[in-house]
């Protein structure tokens, strides 16, 4: 099946702007605008979530590794506004706001954090891997490179199969040094699959910048020796990263294979709770946050039209629910421990 | 590579082999693989040099020219990458035959298969199902070495959320497939190299047929011979060795490595209250380990002897024949053990 | 990532550790680094942030500074890359420490482990040594879900040609590094990743140490209770309970993993009778099982009930608390086999 | 220490150039006519060597896997030439040629392949596993592209000590596309490794063409990606091959970190015994061994410097020598079956 690229307004809408569909739309908004409106509340959305993970972690009420995306979230959202809802994402252990962008509710994530029952992956997976298969959201992976062939594999069943529909894989600066990247690079490139790569390169793996991780750091140009399409992106903003997704998209749907994009980004926040950032010039940090991806792109937006306090606020009531929810849920039977393992439950 | 090993020259092989009513290994595998490609078009076989090479060790030989390079895939020299994609694509609802040319080259691979493919369904609460076959070759008897004679399928059986399959029979190796394509998780068949060529008579359809059972493939009274896939010849041939001795061996052949039918072999044991197992992975920590301590559990009472473990020696395993032979389980030291066992 | 374990947060806990007697595992390993550091110019550190970041979990915090980022090299994400590079290295006469962030990504680079590492001075002839040694941090008990909870020990333990330690005392996380680095073996060292807080006395330099025997770190006349690293905690307190419950436990302190020392855990089951193995992998096919198999060999006729076996859950690790405690070892769960195996 | 570009002649003479020299050397001969003679000579070696080796294999008197080299060897004495005694060699399964063209004494390799304890690996080895540590051959490996990081960190403890030297890594075509080839070159070339990596581009891995093995079926470029020198070369020309293995190993020891050499050529025979050889067309071959390196050397050749009839009996003299030895060499007893496995033996 061939299709063709969709307006913004036929994709799935978040959680947040559902939310705030109930609310009368402005009727002065142009279509543009309403999307862009809907890309900051998505933002929104994900920064309220991780704002409040932090709260709950140093509460000790959640636990495991969290890895925040705070700073990043303008290429999760741009890059799902690109995506349609047959398509499938493949995500790492930072994967909060690709899970929220691509829809996967929020209680469902935060219930997850959690660990309770009702959590998107049963509270089996916690932050680094949340699942939503109706989403076609593929997941979480803890192993650093670990889900760029699983990406590939999925993107091949596609071209198997004749459907014409695209696998997104996000994966960050450090994957591009394992074999795996290598292996699944040329892969794609050599079976023309319909697999999009997206790096975020947030100049940092784990505390080792990326002149220290890449003898070639213009990793565009590493991704295009494979002989597919590359080049790199202001991740800080959201409108290029979705004008560049789009790009992409329809060279994938048009049937000229993988496409890899860099995403320059960078984290606010430590590369985990406790990462003391020791390694991180704070200049430098500060130098970043000032292109903070949701005042950004608010700016760009007609006067008036964004309300970021009110939009706070609405998000933040979303987390808030969520929260409770995720409270007031139960947590899985220690009877059920071996649930899961196998489809006998061997 | 592998095409040279002697013992597993597909090219040579199957012209000189009597095409009648005699078939063997490899081609019980093939007819396995045709069947499922024939029937289901989810099903399709990835790995190195299986189509136009027609597999390392010509399993695949002829199916590329029947069913096309898509489906009768080639893959690069990336281990990692093609089982991951494979996984990938069961995922996405496929049926994939990966091959990976021999156990020694599945270590590049282990991530995928222990991270990923074991792993999805779990962490994913239910939802990620990766219905993949794993076919990999395995074992030593050729000369190939230290880097070529691996016998890992101790590790694998003791990864929580795969199945693994070790055929030591024609019919196991014609008919293990299809149950394993249609196991909503992982399966990782081991065939072993020196097995290939090993001919007999085609076995008849079986009306039912299961892949979690151990088989008694010959009884007796005074002790159990426990093993699998290429070890088992040796060890009938040990048990037809200790009857013309007077010693009654029964023979169980596990079949399923993981699961392990713990009850068959349980009782078994407690028929002949002695025991030797017998694989080709190395003895420390190997599956024979695990075997061993399992009839400690389950059958203790009934032991009157230690239980009895012939394994590979733990070397890396030496080319020179002398060597490698002293390095693998041979029939004497099976006959060995039993005598041992049975005191 | 691993720096966000709570239990291992090295930026928060040195600080609130007192640092007068009072010392922890992550301060002895340390220590060990620095001296060997000084001590010998070939040794040098290498792994993922083991630089600037201090490591993962802290524990080469501070050794940059002093010995700069040639001899403290960070490396990229390239497990492969870089154990290879470590094995290369030391086969040049070097002794490099090559630190895997966790077991987890080990498998990424078991190829060089098993097919180089461990595999070179034999197919060689004995002309190519490795004397590398990797450290890595194992197990769970961190709510680290499925891809950072394993812990592959016995795996490693299987392997013929290396040498495998597991410290689980603060004189062993001190004094075990030295002779490590003056193995002309490659040695594979894991560390619990939950003992890095533990804290005590510092240990005083010992006359002698050895690292191939097993340590017995209390006597006890009723059952023998056979652990390691991360675990040997937990059993010594469950030793606590049940003697305060009139059951005398012995509790045997592995060290080495490869080789084992079977004389003497079958010394200590002689004069037991009785074992439970207490391991945190998988229990099928993992440390354990190789442990009751040796036991069930060297000490047939002295047990007295069957080996128990106190293991890993079979499920890839859970998130949550409940269910990742009821998933690994827990005291009540070597007192309840304790029990079991008195009878 | 730094060290000036040796003559040819300074160089560890091969085993054939050495039984050569006790024949009275031809007074008019040119040191580059006696350099190009004594390649001649070393190809003629291997060459030999091998066809015995088929002979051999077939009559089941060595077994396992046997790679030959056979139409490849302009590569091994080639980048050999360019290479000092103190400089280190990693080698794969198909080195026999690196072995013999490295100066390993043919009479211990010839013992290998028989499995003889007289052979340079003890008979433990066999055809993919020939060492020479005196000679600084650090083996045949027979893990495609397990070698690699073994070179680089050989490499990188020259660097570490300050000793400047080349460490050498031959691979193929197919092992381009292991995960361990893009980390290797990543870690050499971002910590200026002194390596060498000698592509040996023989258009096939086992069965699989080039181009079904690569998205990018120019590796000089891919290797470039990784910002190292790489080009290609004609690796049926030895000439070429010497000039630029030379080339590299003086930009290496200028401190210019690794280099790339991805050398065109192809292998006359089947993967390895029995290999059918079905895939590949036999014009194809025909036409490429119309460039076999042997008489293509000899043709540069002043008229009447190389015999090459009598140069080809002294080169198989020899091996039958290194037969004779190795059929009446011992074995290592069975008692000795685990000498080697630790320095305890354990
Ligand atoms: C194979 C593997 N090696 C190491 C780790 C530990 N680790 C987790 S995240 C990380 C840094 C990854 O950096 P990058 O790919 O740039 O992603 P980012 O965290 O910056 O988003 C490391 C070293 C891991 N999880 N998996
Ligand atoms: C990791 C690994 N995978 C597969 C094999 C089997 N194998 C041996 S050689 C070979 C082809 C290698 O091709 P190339 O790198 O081009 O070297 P060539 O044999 O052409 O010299 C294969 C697939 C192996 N030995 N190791
Ligand atoms: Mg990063
Ligand atoms: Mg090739």
């Amino acid at each position: 099946m061939s299709r063709a690229k969709k307006p913004p307004q036929s994709r799935k809408p978040s959680p947040a702007s559902a939310a705030e569909s109930e609310a009368p739309a402005e009727p002065v908004l142009s279509e543009e605008t309403k999307h862009l409106l809907e890309l900051v509340d998505q933002m929104l959305l994900i920064r309220a979530f991780e704002e409040r993970c932090v709260e709950l972690y140093s509460a000790g009420t959640i636990r495991g590794f969290i890895h925040l995306y705070i700073g990043e979230e303008a290429v999760a959202v741009g890059v799902n506004a690109a995506l349609s809802p047959d398509d499938a994402v493949v995500s790492t252990y930072r994967e909060h706001g690709h899970a929220l962008a691509r829809g996967v509710p929020v209680e469902a994530v935060m219930a997850e954090m959690y660990g309770k029952a009702t959590g998107c992956s049963h509270g089996r997976g916690g932050s680094m891997h949340l699942f939503d298969v109706e989403r076609r959201f593929y997941g979480g992976n803890a192993i650093v490179g670990g889900g760029l062939p699983i990406a590939a594999g999925l993107a091949l069943a596609d071209r198997m199969t004749g459907r014409n529909r695209v696998t997104c894989c996000f994966f960050g600066d450090g994957a591009v040094a394992e074999g795996e990247f290598h292996e699944t690079a040329n892969l794609a490139a050599l079976w023309d699959l319909p697999l999009l790569l997206v790096c975020e390169n947030n100049l940092y793996a784990m505390g080792t910048p990326l002149e220290r991780e890449h003898a070639q750091t213009d990793l565009a140009m590493r991704a295009a020796s494979y002989g597919m399409p590359a080049w790199a992106v202001d991740g800080m903003d959201a409108v290029a990263v979705e004008r560049a997704a789009r790009r992409a998209v329809d060279g994938i749907l048009a049937g000229n294979g993988p496409h890899f994009l860099e995403m320059r980004t960078y984290r606010f926040r430590a590369h985990s709770m406790y990462d003391p950032d020791r390694y991180r010039d704070k200049a430098e940090v500060e130098r970043w946050r000032e292109r903070d991806p949701i005042p950004l792109l608010a700016r760009r937006l007609p006067p008036g039209a964004a309300d970021l306090e009110e939009m706070t606020k609405r998000a933040t009531a979303v987390v808030d629910r969520a929260v409770a929810a995720a409270e007031a849920a139960p947590v899985e039977p220690v009877e059920d421990l071996y649930r899961f393992v196998s489809h006998e439950g061997s | 590579m592998a095409a040279s090993a002697p013992g597993a020259a597909p090219e040579t092989e199957p012209e000189t082999e009597p095409e009648t009513e005699q078939t063997s290994f490899r081609e019980e595998i093939r007819a396995a693989m045709r069947e499922a490609l024939l029937a289901d078009d989810r099903v399709f076989l990835m790995g190195e040099d299986v189509g136009g090479y027609g597999g390392a060790f010509g399993v695949s030989l002829g199916l590329v020219e029947e069913f096309g390079p898509d489906r009768i895939r080639d893959t690069p020299l990336s281990e990692s990458g093609f089982v991951g994609a494979g996984i990938g694509a069961a995922v996405a609802g496929m049926r994939p035959i990966v091959e990976i040319m021999t156990v020694n080259f599945s270590l590049l691979a282990l991530d995928q298969i222990l991270n990923n493919a074991a792993t999805l369904l779990h962490m994913s609460g239910g939802q990620v199902s990766v219905p993949v076959v794993i076919r990999m070759t395995t074992g030593a008897g050729r000369q190939l070495a230290a880097q070529h004679s691996h016998s890992l399928e101790g590790w694998y059986a003791g990864i929580p959320g795969i199945r693994v399959l070790s055929p030591g029979t024609l019919q196991d190796a014609r008919y293990m497939l299809a149950p394993a394509l249609a196991d909503p998780d992982p399966v990782v068949i081991f065939e072993h190299g020196s097995l290939y060529n090993a001919t007999g008579p085609t076995a008849p359809r079986p009306e039912s047929f299961d892949i979690v059972s151990a088989a008694v493939r010959r009884t007796g009274r005074d002790v159990s011979l426990i093993s699998h896939g290429g070890s088992l010849p040796k060890v009938l041939a040990a048990a037809e060795a200790l009857a013309a001795d007077g010693v009654s061996a029964e023979v169980v052949d596990l079949r399923s490595l993981r699961p392990l039918d713990g009850a068959t072999i349980a009782a078994s044991v407690a028929r002949t209250h002695r025991a030797v197992v017998v694989d080709e992975g190395w003895r420390t920590g190997g599956l024979a380990a695990e075997i061993a301590a399992r009839i400690a559990e389950l059958a203790f009472y009934d032991l009157d002897a230690p239980v009895e473990r012939v394994c590979g020696a733990e070397v890396p395993v030496p080319y020179p024949k002398h060597l490698e032979d002293a390095a693998i389980p041979q029939v004497a030291d099976i006959v060995a053990a039993a005598r041992r066992a049975v005191g």
